[in-house]
């Protein structure tokens, strides 16, 4: 789950890490009332969970409140790379000496925490870590030993910042972002810029935080953070029904069991010569409720043209998913093409259910292959 | 010999009275794993059609000579189980739970690894060694006893790909899932290290998929280290980034993790690397037959 | 740093134990509201950082403030084990049906903390220990994995507690106080006994917690806590001048430098027939104000009738010992015979000094054996 | 040979420029020890008397080769400064401050072991090789080269023991102070073992102390796994109960850690020990004319 800025600067604020005040606002208004009580001038910046928000014209400086209010309704309602503007925060504004980089992120490779912080902050990190890799200092943290502030310190001298009341305040913020990630089970906690005020004062001027869906159990807290208006609405039903489903932009839409053996399918199909539509993993059944969620959700893509039918059957038997898959088009109609394969366990008896029903728009083929060479004419 | 589990397993179940726990506690036993016992705290002096039942693993341990677990309960409950079976001082730990807390596998993992526990999982339909032992969910009917090792980070993929191995005619030694979270107990690394010192295993198929750097990291050791040859399937060359495709792990960050990346660092190393999961069985059956000849 | 039931019982309410209301009272005026406040049935409990103290007459039930006072007034000023009770822990009387024992302690030779649980409470555990091991259980915390919940259940199975009621409500107790362990730095955390009521409660009725000293810096709650009042007034003297002082029961007084020395030293005194006064370690030093402080502190002690000061000089050298000596008994007028073992480094002109001012109640032998045997002679 | 530290030992001190560390460090190289760097942040590129300083043990190890450190840092940072040392792939850690929160040092302990480790103290002397190496506060004029292994819990009573044997002739291999916090890094089996495998020891002294039980783990160890002879002292024997003496480890609880009963466990298991210092000084003499007769 990925948190807004606004949101990973509360967190940041709940473990004592400096940052500007400010207020969120969703509408022009909001943006003028927190404008006139921060006073003096203010940065609106549009909230979106994707990268690039100021070259996208996304964060704007206003002096007082009438320009807030005009900044918010140039920006409200912007389109960032397909995300739009809901929310501002609306923030008082900083002057910046210079811009360092500092995050903690989860190092799935390592299976271990990362430190990283550099001097080359305010651009994407990737790029510090192509074109000046000496420049981005990187500790790993043991988890059996645990955080110690020596590894503050040590990043500190590795990037290179040698002035000591910069060091001074540094040193706290690196402790603090630790905790932050591991108290919040966070896959990510990243501040780009961490600014260095003309007055050598050190403060987050963004936030980026990503935390674990798997922990969010734990951290209620965090859980009620989740803006479900920004997750595209196609995902959304497929959630709310418990298919696992990604939107993708082709014609061939695409049901399986199991992730490995779904997204296998959907290279098979690009193979064929066709573009599939989505990713929809059913788990481990085939149950004609599953079915006919996931079916629902496929169907509600005007872009797909055909349907395939990936299933192999291991503890699932092939027999129960090929009456699943009749029952489920008994209950809805769907006049799209449905290429149906089957295979593994009772795979040819299912095979056989299918065959005495013959609905007509199914067609049933012998192998993977086959079925995605299949799918992909029927979507011509 | 065979790798992971064999003839010399046996197994607890944690969560075997559980629905899931006992219909694959009970299909491992029919396929002829040596089954010893559950455990279900509260449920200590039960038993599952003949499996007793403990209330913790220490006494499982200590009663039935338990070594390895199936681990079958809720992902909230599970790392709580895997300490408990590695302070019972068992040495093999196969976790089927899936969605555990990244952070509480990181503990795990690192813990572990000092005490050299062979751990599968989380998320992992387990491991097979067709004629010894199944442990976990892979549907032994479809596999036969063989030369071909197979590991793999996905389930029903490894069937599939299984199931066109038999009906080539060949057989596995051992199929190792090892899991599609983003932490899991093995690595590819560790599973073929394994099979390149295992008797029983010619060849080895890994199948891997979008995500981490797994599939890197063992490319340089095949390169490095292995003398049997490795064949490969990956999985997602048309997955977008910053999506996750159904498993926890499966997500390309950035521009690292994909497919593309994974199959040219493969190739790189030397290991062939089959275009769907059909080809990747032809392959295997052409050098086997070669290296029968 | 022990401390007293009513501050453990205060460290496993923060820690969320349940345990018994009460009050603090050093006057029986104060008992008296207390049993006020509390209503019912009370029990005055002894302060003291000493066992026994039922036994000793230092617990005792009352019914109502009357009772109260009377029975403050018994307990006040009791002597238990050389411990003077000045402080009352007034509390709600409790209905007992069972009591058990449980607790958390350092266990120095595994190096891990070690849980131990028995359904036979309320006795002294080295007693259950011995007599009927099987009934303790005891498990091991390894630090690199944590605490985990299992623990608890199999400590709860292995001591045998099969109510489900019990067991529930034993669950996060033993989470708890494993927590209040680790939270506090402690070396001991101990419930004896736990109790369950006849309506099934569970409660910890006693409170023996043992915080590391050295880890107090970081507990300044806890740290506040200590009771100078309940330390030896010379050890308190000792403590108060950064001497390392332990009183003792005989006639030879002892100081040197280093606690394995100063331990073996009073051996050998034991074995030349003597009785040490006491064991004090001046430490790395040899400096004057060091030896005058110590002395100070041995001479204070009216059974001392001679001193012994073995000194071995690694780093600090024996000419400088000897001047210290010197000079601090030209600062202070003692007329205990003194002898001086004198070895190591510079010990040759150490003894040259010394022998040199020859004070009259000084008398320098060449090993330590045979210092023990003339202060033992001069103790006679 | 010997053992701890030797002519290969490239020291670092933690806490060089502070007056302590400065005058132990330079004592050190004095002795021979190649003291290659100081680490006190906020310091580095300065020197102190020719040994550079630096501001993190990675860049001592990085720029000087530095393999093992001392620790002579206040006590509230000395287990920052050791895990420090750890992650910068020091391999020997000898903590001389005193005092460190036990809970702190159970980490420490438990978690170097998995690391494989070397670590003497807290609140320990070091380790003297004479003629080789020095790293701690054992005074090196009191002791000359021989084939006795000396290992301690205790500071002046070693140099006590090493002084008695320096004049009856006799010299070290190696002197260790394992030191006399409750916890500390290595146990008097840890280095008996490294003892019994070290060509140039011949016969080992033990000198322990009231307190613990790791006298009484020596003693099984010994009979069971030592082929050199072993002779122990033990301090304390006039100790009351519950009282910390001097040493935070000092300490007699309940009946447990008597030196008596240390004594009779080191007999039961034909380990002779000395009443005094001395007679165990003549003891070893006796000991050491019968092996080179």
């Amino acid at each position: 789950m990925d948190l807004y800025e606004y949101q990973g600067k509360e967190l940041f604020r709940r473990h004592g890490i400096p940052v500007s005040d400010g207020r969120l606002a969703t509408t022009p208004d909001e943006a003028r009332s927190a404008a006139q009580e921060l006073g003096g001038q203010v940065v609106v910046k549009a909230q979106v969970l994707t990268g690039g928000r100021g070259k996208a014209g996304g964060v704007k400086l206003a002096d007082g409140p009438d320009e807030a209010d005009a900044r918010a309704r140039e920006i409200l309602g912007l389109d960032i790379r397909g995300h739009v503007v809901r929310k501002l925060w609306i923030e008082r504004a900083s002057d910046i000496a210079k811009e360092y980089y500092l995050s903690v992120t989860f190092d799935r490779g390592a299976k271990k925490p990362l430190l990283m912080l550099t001097k080359e902050g305010g651009v994407e990190i990737e790029q510090v870590a192509a074109e000046s890799p000496d420049a981005l200092a990187r500790l790993h943290v043991d988890p059996l030993a645990g955080f110690h502030p020596f590894a503050a310190r040590r990043l500190i001298y590795a990037a290179g910042i040698d002035d000591p009341d910069e060091q001074r305040q540094i040193l706290p913020i690196v402790t603090r972002l630790y905790e932050c990630f591991t108290g919040s089970d966070a896959m990510l906690c990243e501040i780009n810029p961490l600014i260095v005020t003309p007055e050598g004062e050190v403060r987050a001027l963004d936030a980026k935080v990503t935390v674990d869906d798997n922990a969010l159990f734990e951290h209620p807290d965090i859980a009620e953070m989740q803006d479900l208006d920004a997750v595209p609405p196609e995902e959304r039903a497929a959630r709310e029904k418990g298919v696992t489903y990604v939107k993708l932009d082709g014609e061939v839409g695409i049901l399986g069991n199991g992730a490995g053996l779904v997204m296998s399918t959907l290279d098979v199909v690009a193979l064929a010569g066709g573009r599939p539509a989505n990713f929809c993993d059913l788990g481990g059944g085939g149950q004609a409720q599953g079915v006919v969620d996931a079916l629902e959700v496929i169907t509600a893509d005007p872009q797909v043209r055909s349907i395939l039918f990936n299933i192999f059957g291991g503890i699932t038997r092939g027999d129960e998913v090929a009456r699943g898959i009749l029952q489920a088009l008994g209950q809805m109609s769907i006049s799209h093409p449905i290429v149906v394969r089957l295979d593994g366990t009772n795979a040819e008896e299912g095979r056989r259910i299918l065959a005495e029903a013959a609905p007509a728009n199914l067609h049933v083929e012998p192998t993977m292959l086959e079925a995605a060479r299949r799918a992909v004419e029927l979507a011509a | 010999m065979a790798i992971v589990v064999d003839n010399d397993t046996r197994l607890v179940v944690q969560g075997l009275t559980g629905r899931e726990g006992r219909f694959h506690g009970l299909r491992n036993r029919g396929h002829g794993t040596q089954v010893v016992a559950g455990v279900t705290p509260g449920k200590g002096g039960q038993d599952v059609e003949g499996v007793p039942v403990f209330d913790t693993v220490a006494d499982a341990v200590a009663e039935m000579g338990a070594n390895t677990t199936m681990v079958f309960v809720p992902a909230r409950f599970a790392t709580d189980a895997i300490y408990e079976a590695v302070d019972a001082g068992i040495g093999t730990v196969i976790c089927i739970a899936e969605g555990l807390p990244a952070h509480e596998m990181l503990g795990v993992y690192n813990y572990i690894r000092t005490l050299g526990i062979t751990m599968l999982g989380p998320n992992c339909p387990g491991a097979l060694s067709p004629g010894k032992a199944n442990v976990g969910i892979i549907p032994a009917e479809i596999f036969r006893e063989g030369g071909v090792g197979l590991v793999s980070r996905s389930g029903t993929l490894t069937y599939q790909i299984g199931h066109e191995l038999t009906q080539l005619g060949l057989g596995n030694s051992t199929i190792v899932g090892i899991g599609g979270d983003p932490v899991v107990g093995s690595s590819f690394v560790d599973v073929l290290r394994r099979f390149e010192g295992d008797d029983e295993t010619e060849l080895v198929v890994m199948v891997g998929e979008i995500g981490g750097d797994e599939e890197e990291k063992a490319a340089r050791f095949i390169e490095a280290e292995m003398t049997k040859p490795v064949l490969a399937y990956i999985a997602g060359f048309t997955a977008p980034p910053g999506k996750t495709m159904g498993h926890a792990g499966a997500i390309i960050s950035g521009s690292s993790g994909t497919a593309q990346g994974k199959k040219e660092a493969l190739e790189a190393c030397g290991v062939q690397v089959g275009t769907t999961p059909t080809e990747v069985a032809q392959l295997v059956a052409e050098r086997m037959g070669a290296r029968s000849r």
